[in-house]
């Protein structure tokens, strides 16, 4: 009679171990959100080196934590604390930029610098989010963190609503993450919907070399330029444009490869999946995390057909008129946004080739959004 | 100003009209468009004006070579010449491999084949500071043995 | 209780049995095997449905090959086409080394060899978000001068 | 006169500033282990990418300190404590988990599941350890720390002992490394003896081939059992099988490629410098750590017997018996045991390839460890 | 009216956004300096992988700052401040020397260590440069950081400066990295005015062979000797040797090859940015900065005429004599100080080779330089 | 003391010799070329000893090849004995690329030719704590359909 009681308040000690009594319905939800992210890396081949360590993260942090353990990003002391510091502190984004500058060519930008507008264009995503998060009546700081998903750059909106909303932070990352992963299926419909056909049968020039030196003047220019203007800015976009002078500069290769090998890797692996663990089930199921995935959704769109209304707009003008299909690519989301411009473009002349030239709004669009960071963080922080 | 269909439904969401116009609201998000689209434009400009400077800078100042990727290599011997001509621009491969590569290519092939995306095999292998000293070891020195 | 010889001499260690029979002691040390027979046990099981789990899902979502792994490359020209042939699932190895490779292979070998662990070399050369497009580029751009 | 007092004054200041007036007994002992470590790592390559850091980081570590300088790990501000900030915060140890996991192949595990049992019952070795340190007088959490040296996996011994004993991190890391090494030598005699030759003659089937999907699935599986019952675990668990994920999901391999190579080649130099250089004398050198390294022998015993009599009872049960050698493998120490296991099979059957066999108790270990020092820490921390 | 106004008032707060307000004439002399360094690395090859980042951190740490905006390395909670930690801590400098000692061959050394003297012949520019510091009214720990400039050696003379004279770190840093990269333009003529043709003439036999028992055991008792006679050195000296010691030992390949490239590159890239990003004008543009370059040429002309003034006086007593040029490379500076050699030795005789006999004195400096940080810092610091 | 030329004229500097004889002062600096000297002195005198110590160690401890280097491989087969005989210390090059590199020497050139600089392709190849497995599983198993 004793042992047998015993016995079931030992079972009971020893479920109170694990991890069920703790396990709530929100929890499971976002397991299974987390799998799906997984699911569609693998299956669909969306961002995978990005979706794949969210989506693991997002299982692990949705794992219910023990009561006095110090195990999820939140808790002082943990292990993913300490991982996370690179996140809530916004160091990793410009590490990342840093190996994407020394990977980005700017060589179709350079030799065909009016596109360059059409990069900033998209970013009517970013601020006409920004005043729609305003009109919902989220905070001044909030609207600017959830507006920069309009931006289409994930490094950009953690770092930067790591500085103006981190209460935010997990779910503007995944919305911002979600949708660049989305971008083959968002843009194409918007695509169709705002140009016609004789529009989208446009080919476009091959476009001049440019010289080694260009390249190396480049990046030293263009990180002037946009720091005196917004020197908001200057983290990210210093860091964008010294990973390309890396590159470009051709005396420290190895540098450069480092920088775009082993050490984004390391990042993209740390940023990815403490992101996808901070989305613990309390803290990211709440109406505010639905409202951003809508405003992300309007922010995507509105950047597409931002960028490709400006490039009808810049045809008004032009004699050598452009394939307003890369206006699209604007948004950044580099390079899925310029593939898919690609896509589009090929399904009405397979012989049109307009990859390369979509790449020059693509890299634009990631200047822009920085700026446009830079801009909205220096208002905004007080 | 609530957008509700019953006034004892509760709204999805509300709009905020009040805080759109304040400062940090549509006035800040006009003046960011404005800023983007003034450092864009600059940098359009100076972009532009890249290829004339480029002329100008030629003219003055003409592009040598680089010291990195001009540094004279002591010429190659006999035989093994023409597969190292063919090899001449692999940047930085350890020279063995590269003699091997190009040899069996010399082989197989008919015209010359020139290889050129191997440059990363060698970033990592070549040390830091001390890349000159190993370069010149390798021609000068016995290999260490017992390696 | 001392596992001593002799009272004078201090006692090499000392046996404390009351603290064993504490909450945090054998209990502790058999709940713990049990929880780690418990957690691997349901894995076996788990593990042992996986091939029954993989039928069901064969069934109703055939494996296709991924995206990655199956982007169809531009076809190989005339007369390198037998040499490719045998690099097709060479994975990533820049496409001018794996011809070299392979050709000095087919020069050497009776029948075609399979090279099947050369992925490394390039997943540091291709470029992150940028790979799709270099591709491109390769073939479609003159090479940088200069460089 | 005066001139000469002066030098002799000089000179016994110079002799201040050396390292000599300060060397003691124990601090030459420790450089001598020290020495002997980078010995056995070079002429008897016994785990050279440990032996050889932790060797010389123990020679660093025993050099005596100069008042008022800030050197050594313990040292405020110093850069060794910077350095050892991984190992005491436990965030090594998960990182090393992360290359682990992205280099390790779970094939042979999945194609033959019963033999996880193995590595469950080599568990034995860390509660049986568990329990004589208690009796010894360790407090709980010292006993549970000194424990999981029975588990033979160095990051998960000391992150654990990080969280539960830092107090005994040196003694308990040095131990379980210095174990793991010299499996080949503790192994075979146990082996040995608890087996008759006809039970080290058995040969074993070849195993079926285990699909992309399997592989790819399983670290996900795997890891919501391990961390819904234990979730203690989560940390080292989760990173193990995040870095499986990457490997095995076919899209993501340039981010396990880095994670088994640059990223845990620099974690495991930092790790295995700072825990050498935490063994300095003083901390070192006491009643606690020779108690600490008879008790990780018998853990190591222990656990190695746990795994081969298991073998051995479950052969009662199954009409197609198993070596019962391999179960010596489910001490985990990858892939030191499971190459001992060849090793000792080979010895009396030369055709008789065991190892692939033995790879999955050797791998279940690792898991088995890891849920074992979660259930220790989630019961145990306050 | 109020309209124009209204306009003219954004405007002004627009203008106020950007970086020009605050623009001062210093920050424009920086950024001036800053591209200097980068056109000095990429088009005359002087030391790029140093320059190009120091260059272009200059220009990112003199766009100026926008008050309440944390961007700077010295802004409480910056990006900047956290990669800045790794500098001002002095974390970076033992992680390159660790990289340095993985791709080190002390063979020359070994097979002819009278050379060795050279090296520790040039730190009479360490010291003499200290005195004349002291003698213009610095503090001991200034120039005691000043002094370390002599040392021709970057990460030494940061890791001093960080622990002795933090606040002159930005100039003392580049004052190094400077004249490092000027070493082919300051050495030529302080060599030929010191030195006879006759002596510039002088070939040396080639050395013998070195095993690799020896070179395994050479970073043991080289770490030994060195650190129990300056424990001060023993984080510089312990990181090189270790690194030696990976890189030397045969079975711990991968850990040197990782040590001498992801992870001195990562490490490199960070230090450079934040070096340069230091240098912000009102912290660097002042008198001090001055007076540390005027010190630190003063520095490495008297390093040179002490290694090779030494190698003369060792030719009085030597049978078989040595070209007193190889003395210039007992500078540091690897491996420029030796190239310079083997250049103006072969001005002289295009058949004598004396690279391979700079190498020898130029590790030796090296080592003394970090030994003669070693004794500066634990004779100084309080 | 003061560098001035007129005593309205502001110095450029100031010479400070007071502070140059305190003991941070000249007996520092002449401390510490003693420390460096003498440091340097016994590492040359160790140094020197170490050809002495090693013909000691040769005698009392023959050096062996180490266990890394020297596992013994499985035999060459026939016909590619040769070509592999030139790659036996490449060090850790996976074993089919050797081959390859190997026999493509053998073809082109007349005298065996050492391939001495290709370890790093394999340092980054081999993982860490199971290389001892994978070399083991390349020979027995079937490689896994569908990577
Ligand atoms: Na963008
Ligand atoms: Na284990
Ligand atoms: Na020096």
């Amino acid at each position: 009679m004793i042992l047998s009681s015993y016995f079931l308040d030992k079972l009971q000690q020893l479920l109170n171990t694990t991890a069920f009594p703790n396990l709530e319905l929100g929890n499971t939800i976002m397991i299974i959100i987390g799998l799906i992210f997984v699911y569609l890396a693998i299956a669909k081949d969306y961002e995978p080196l990005l979706l794949v360590p969210i989506g693991f993260g997002i299982v692990v942090g949705n794992i219910p934590a023990v009561a006095g353990m110090p195990l999820s990003v939140y808790d002082e002391g943990s292990v993913m604390q300490y991982l996370y510091f690179g996140v809530s502190k916004g160091v990793y984004p410009p590490l990342i930029f840093l190996g994407i500058g020394a990977m980005t060519d700017f060589s179709t930008m350079l030799s065909n610098p009016k596109l360059i507008l059409l990069g900033a264009a998209a970013q009517i995503g970013v601020f006409g989010t920004f005043a729609g998060a305003i009109a919902l009546g989220f905070s001044p700081n909030e609207a600017g963190a959830i507006g920069i998903i309009g931006g289409a750059d994930g490094p950009t909106a953690i770092f930067l609503s790591a500085k103006l909303a981190p209460e935010l932070l997990g779910a503007i990352a995944v919305a911002a993450y979600s949708y660049m992963a989305l971008v083959p299926v968002i843009q194409p419909p918007i695509m169709k919907l705002l140009t016609t056909k004789k529009e989208r049968l446009i080919r476009m020039k091959t476009s001049r070399q440019v010289s080694t030196r260009e390249r190396i003047l480049f990046p030293i220019i263009a990180f002037l330029v946009c720091t005196l203007l917004a020197p908001g800015a200057i983290v990210l976009i210093g860091m964008l444009f010294f990973g390309n002078l890396l590159k470009e500069c051709t005396v420290t290769e190895r540098l450069a490869v480092t920088a775009r090998t082993g050490m984004i890797d390391i990042v993209t692996i740390l940023l990815g999946f403490c992101v996808g663990a901070s989305t613990s089930a309390p803290y990211f199921l709440n109406y505010n995390s639905i409202l951003i995935f809508g405003l992300g959704a309007l922010a995507f769109s509105v950047a597409t057909a931002g960028g490709l209304l400006f490039a009808k707009l810049m045809n008004l003008f032009l004699t050598e008129k452009i394939n307003p299909l890369i206006g699209a690519a604007g948004v950044s989301a580099v390079p899925d946004a310029a593939r898919v411009v690609q896509m589009v473009g090929q399904k009405e002349d397979p012989q049109n080739f307009l990859l390369m030239h979509a790449m020059a709004p693509n890299v634009a669009g990631v200047i822009g959004s920085a700026i446009a960071a830079g801009v909205l963080w220096s208002q905004l922080v007080k | 100003m609530l957008l509700s269909l019953q006034t004892a439904v509760v709204p999805l969401f509300t709009i905020n009209t009040e805080a759109l116009f304040e400062e940090t609201g549509l006035p800040l998000a006009i003046m960011g468009m404005f800023v983007v689209f003034s450092a864009l434009l600059i940098l359009i400009f100076c972009v532009s004006m890249l290829p004339r400077a480029m002329v100008l800078l030629d003219k003055f100042m003409p592009a040598t070579p680089h010291h990195g990727a001009a540094k004279p290599k002591p010429k190659p011997k006999k035989k093994e010449a023409k597969a190292a001509k063919a090899v001449a621009d692999v940047g930085g491969v350890s020279e063995e491999i590269a003699v091997v590569i190009a040899a069996a290519v010399a082989q197989v092939m008919d015209q010359p084949h020139r290889i050129v995306r191997t440059r990363q095999l060698t970033a990592a292998e070549l040390a830091w500071t001390l890349q000159g000293r190993i370069r010149h070891h390798a021609s000068h020195k016995l290999k260490p043995q017992g390696r």
